[in-house]
């Protein structure tokens, strides 16, 4: 019943990794969950195709901040293709929690915001979602 | 093809009216049990306003809520991002003047519409003549079919917008619907189709027609009151600022300003009738499992038979196409018998038509009369309810002294 | 006064639901059977398209609806001819918009609204600045009451149009509606009263608040979805011209003319919402019989209890006044545990709560949060619901370690 | 069941009675029923507060037309004191038939324009329903 709010999603609720602005970042997305107004921006430094570095920036619930936390450790080393090949599953892993149907949404605005991020970046049609 | 007595036991009115003889189908449709099952155990199951909550029964009736969406513009071939809820027909057919037309049409521009639109689809645009803008009406051949020469004379450059129901209400009339599309287009102008009579009774897909609006309401399709569906194409919505302003359709709402929030919910602001909407995908379910092509077959059949034995009684005259393409809405006058005592003759005897104008007074004027009686017909109605319907008009011919 | 234990077997949902504590009525209410009743008995026994029918099911179809008008009408004071029919208290804003403000306000004219506004009594009034028209709003009290003082000094001559809700649906405020009226009057500019919280829960009297227009929703006050009442004084809707327009609300229309015809159905176009709004009736009678005052003083027994035991809990903020005139509407925010894992975590609770902006972003901007938790009451609630709700509090500062 | 089309009703349907223009009428009124679309206009002439001439000009169903046939023959003689004083029931009586409920308002039209055209040319407020 509590699955929800572990000891490890609190704690990156409470103490985000990698928090903050990261000022020469190739990638820069903010995305947001309109129902719920989580919101996120996301920094992905890029060298040789491997993500460098990566930092976030924004506010939400507890779900959505620990995914954004724990995303930001896990991109690291990793291909853009790596990660637009990422999926709901594979974010529900890092949680490692069950997460209801109606809180999915928390889970994936982080990893939205980076999949986004690396379209616009490879000149992909800006869908028009950014602000 | 199946059978009009089977399909009335799913609807609980014939129940307690176990003699009716409903012909009213173009006013509204009954309801099947399935759809007013499905109502009430939404009600009485999952009820929670839509969107935004996070406990589970508002879960289930956003998915249930969305679901609907998702069976309707299939059933129209739209897109779910183009398929927009409303009141009805009429309240659609608004959006498209408050949201599009007031703020698009200027001084000189033209619509052209046909003499035979429901009040619906007329009254709305003669707003627009306030800021100079003209209307022209196509008139009918002979045979209560559109004169379509007349329309593409009429369609020109100065025409901005195209608006053409594509059955008529009154006199069954089917319009060539793609072909009207096709002439606006060629001419630059917008085209919205009134599908409130023709949606409920045949295939409709908004793709081949290619229309660019295409309003509906879901009550004369089994569907519960208060439902209806504006179909516009997904790049014209993108364009527009919703008609209607609220919550519910916003991404962010500033003091001075609002950042609108993806299709289709942007045009969508306020509580949904979400409770009827999930309904109305159920009465979509009936109808596709009867599939459309059956159900057009069928009033096609009862259209046929009825007109066949109408025009053996003398003295009766029917206003609309006796054959080609039609729907199943018969409109007529019986010797100087007035349409009022002709709808109260026949529901005395247990058949329930409607007589007047039906909405269409341009229409009535142009045929030069005050009004009509009109049977019209759905997937319920039989051969023995127009053998008995027939019977009654002989009936009348000897109480009226005709 | 009255047991909501007992009221609460007239709802069927709690009989699919047993242990759901639901505390989201001022998103919407569940509905009892004697409304689910009226609305499969209308759907099963006389269904017809209203007005103009000469059949039998139509006449009865007809009177159910005009009934219903009646009894709500009774319901708010108001005149029969003064209460329309819309989708819900958004779409009647909407309305006033597009029938009133849209062309009579001019440039340099001011609209007085105050910051505690609902998203739908807020972007509607915002296109009116497209014209030049200047929107003034009124900020709080520190206990999150309205700052009169503030609203008197707004009003100027310049305001032609005031627009207050009568109950926050954050923060429980209620504002001082008659008053408020009265400055707008003095003034010479009309005011409406956004009683969608208000209308449910209290007895509301239109012609003691004198107010120029009001509008509430149906399914807030245990009515079906898809229905709700704006209600202006006769004398501005004969003088306005409606904005919706159709079938239904004329005399008689020529090519390129439409008379109106009588009110209240000038304003309704098209086919209404007939079996839901006959539905809303027979909710009316249910609260009717339990009495408005009764209805009042239960929610504000819940709500005195459930703020006592509330301030109880430390680390715990609750915005909104905390004694006074307010309604059962309780915002609240416990350390730093965001609003939507707080309702998460009262779902896996079986407490169903709202979290979030509420349709209320201004407002949380003010008070300078991104959202609350929200708890609001109904008179099926009951104080073990209460008591359950705080141990559940208790036990969510435990989990989240707070 | 058919007892609203009697014999003597489908007469003054077909012939009604005082049917045509009355041009020096100091009563005119013209009423209509929207939601059937009867429409008649009524004209009386009066001398010494009693109804000396009576004639109606319209269309409508034969309920409608019937009545006001009727009346037309009924009003002479009378004062229009005992014509604002007719109510529904002196209609259906004068009908001498029964007129189901749907059908009332075809029953009233006549007496309505009657009783509206008196209450202006007795110089009362101008309901506004005339045209
Ligand atoms: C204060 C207030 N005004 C207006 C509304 C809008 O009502 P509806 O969504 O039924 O149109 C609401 C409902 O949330 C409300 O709380
Ligand atoms: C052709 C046509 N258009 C529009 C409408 C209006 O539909 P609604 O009254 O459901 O808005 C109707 C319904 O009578 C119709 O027949």
């Amino acid at each position: 019943m509590t699955s929800m709010y572990a000891e490890e999603i609190l704690d990156h609720y409470r103490n985000p990794r990698n928090f903050g602005e990261l000022k020469d970042a190739q990638i820069k997305y903010k995305e947001s969950n309109p129902l719920c107004g989580d919101e996120y921006e996301f920094y992905l430094k890029v060298n040789n195709g491997l993500v460098s570095d990566a930092k976030f920036f924004g506010d939400g619930c507890a779900i959505s901040k620990a995914s954004a936390s724990m995303l930001s450790e896990h991109v690291k080393n990793k291909t853009l293709d790596d990660l637009k090949k990422m999926k709901l599953d594979d974010v529900l892993k890092l949680l490692g929690i069950e997460v209801s149907a109606a809180r999915t949404k928390c889970a994936l605005v982080a990893l939205l915001a980076i999949q986004k991020g690396i379209q616009k970046f490879e000149g992909g049609k800006n869908d028009g979602s950014q602000r | 093809m199946f059978d009009g007595k089977k399909i009335r036991e799913d609807f609980p009115i014939f129940n307690s009216n176990k003699d009716l003889i409903y012909f009213d189908n173009a006013a509204t449709t009954q309801k099947p049990k399935q759809v007013l099952d499905a109502l009430q155990e939404f009600y009485s199951q999952c009820n929670a306003n839509v969107h935004r909550g996070i406990y589970k029964i508002a879960v289930e009736a956003t998915d249930e809520y969305e679901e609907a969406r998702e069976k309707v513009s299939q059933f129209i071939n739209s897109k779910i991002e183009e398929l927009i809820w409303t009141r009805g027909a009429t309240e659609a057919i608004n959006q498209i003047l408050y949201a599009w037309a007031l703020w698009n049409l200027k001084k000189d521009d033209e619509i052209v519409t046909t003499i035979m639109e429901h009040h619906s689809n007329l009254v709305p645009w003669q707003l627009l003549q306030k800021n100079g803008v003209k209307i022209r009406y196509v008139n009918l051949n002979g045979d209560g079919t559109l004169n379509m020469k007349e329309l593409e004379n009429s369609v020109s450059k100065k025409t901005k917008f195209v608006t053409v129901t594509q059955m008529s209400n009154v006199l069954g009339t089917i319009n060539p619907v793609e072909e009207i599309v096709k002439i606006a287009h060629d001419n630059g102008a917008l085209c919205l189709i009134d599908a409130a009579q023709s949606v409920p009774h045949m295939e409709v897909d908004v793709k081949k027609i290619n229309c660019d609006f295409l309003v509906f309401s879901a009550h004369k399709m089994l569907g519960p009151t208060g439902v209806g569906g504006l179909y516009a194409k997904q790049e014209i919505l993108e364009k527009l600022d919703p008609a209607l302003r609220g919550s519910e359709q916003i991404k962010s709402v500033s003091l001075f300003e609002t950042e609108w929030t993806d299709l289709p919910w942007k045009f969508e602001p306020g509580t949904p009738n979400f409770a009827d909407i999930v309904a109305f995908g159920y009465a979509v379910d009936y109808l596709k499992k009867l599939g459309m092509k059956n159900v057009r077959e069928h009033e096609r059949d009862l259209t046929k038979y009825a007109l066949e034995k109408l025009q053996q009684i003398s003295k009766l005259k029917i206003f609309g196409p006796l054959n080609g393409t039609r729907g199943g809405v018969i409109s007529f006058q019986l010797a100087d018998i007035h349409a009022h005592d002709m709808a109260s003759f026949l529901d005395d005897n247990n058949i329930a038509v409607r007589s007047g104008h039906h909405c269409a007074m341009p229409l009535m004027k142009y045929l030069g009369i005050s009004g009509t009686t009109r049977a019209s017909f759905y997937i319920y109605n039989m051969k023995e309810e127009i053998d008995k319907f027939i019977e009654t008009l002989e009936k009348a011919k000897q109480v009226f002294k005709v």
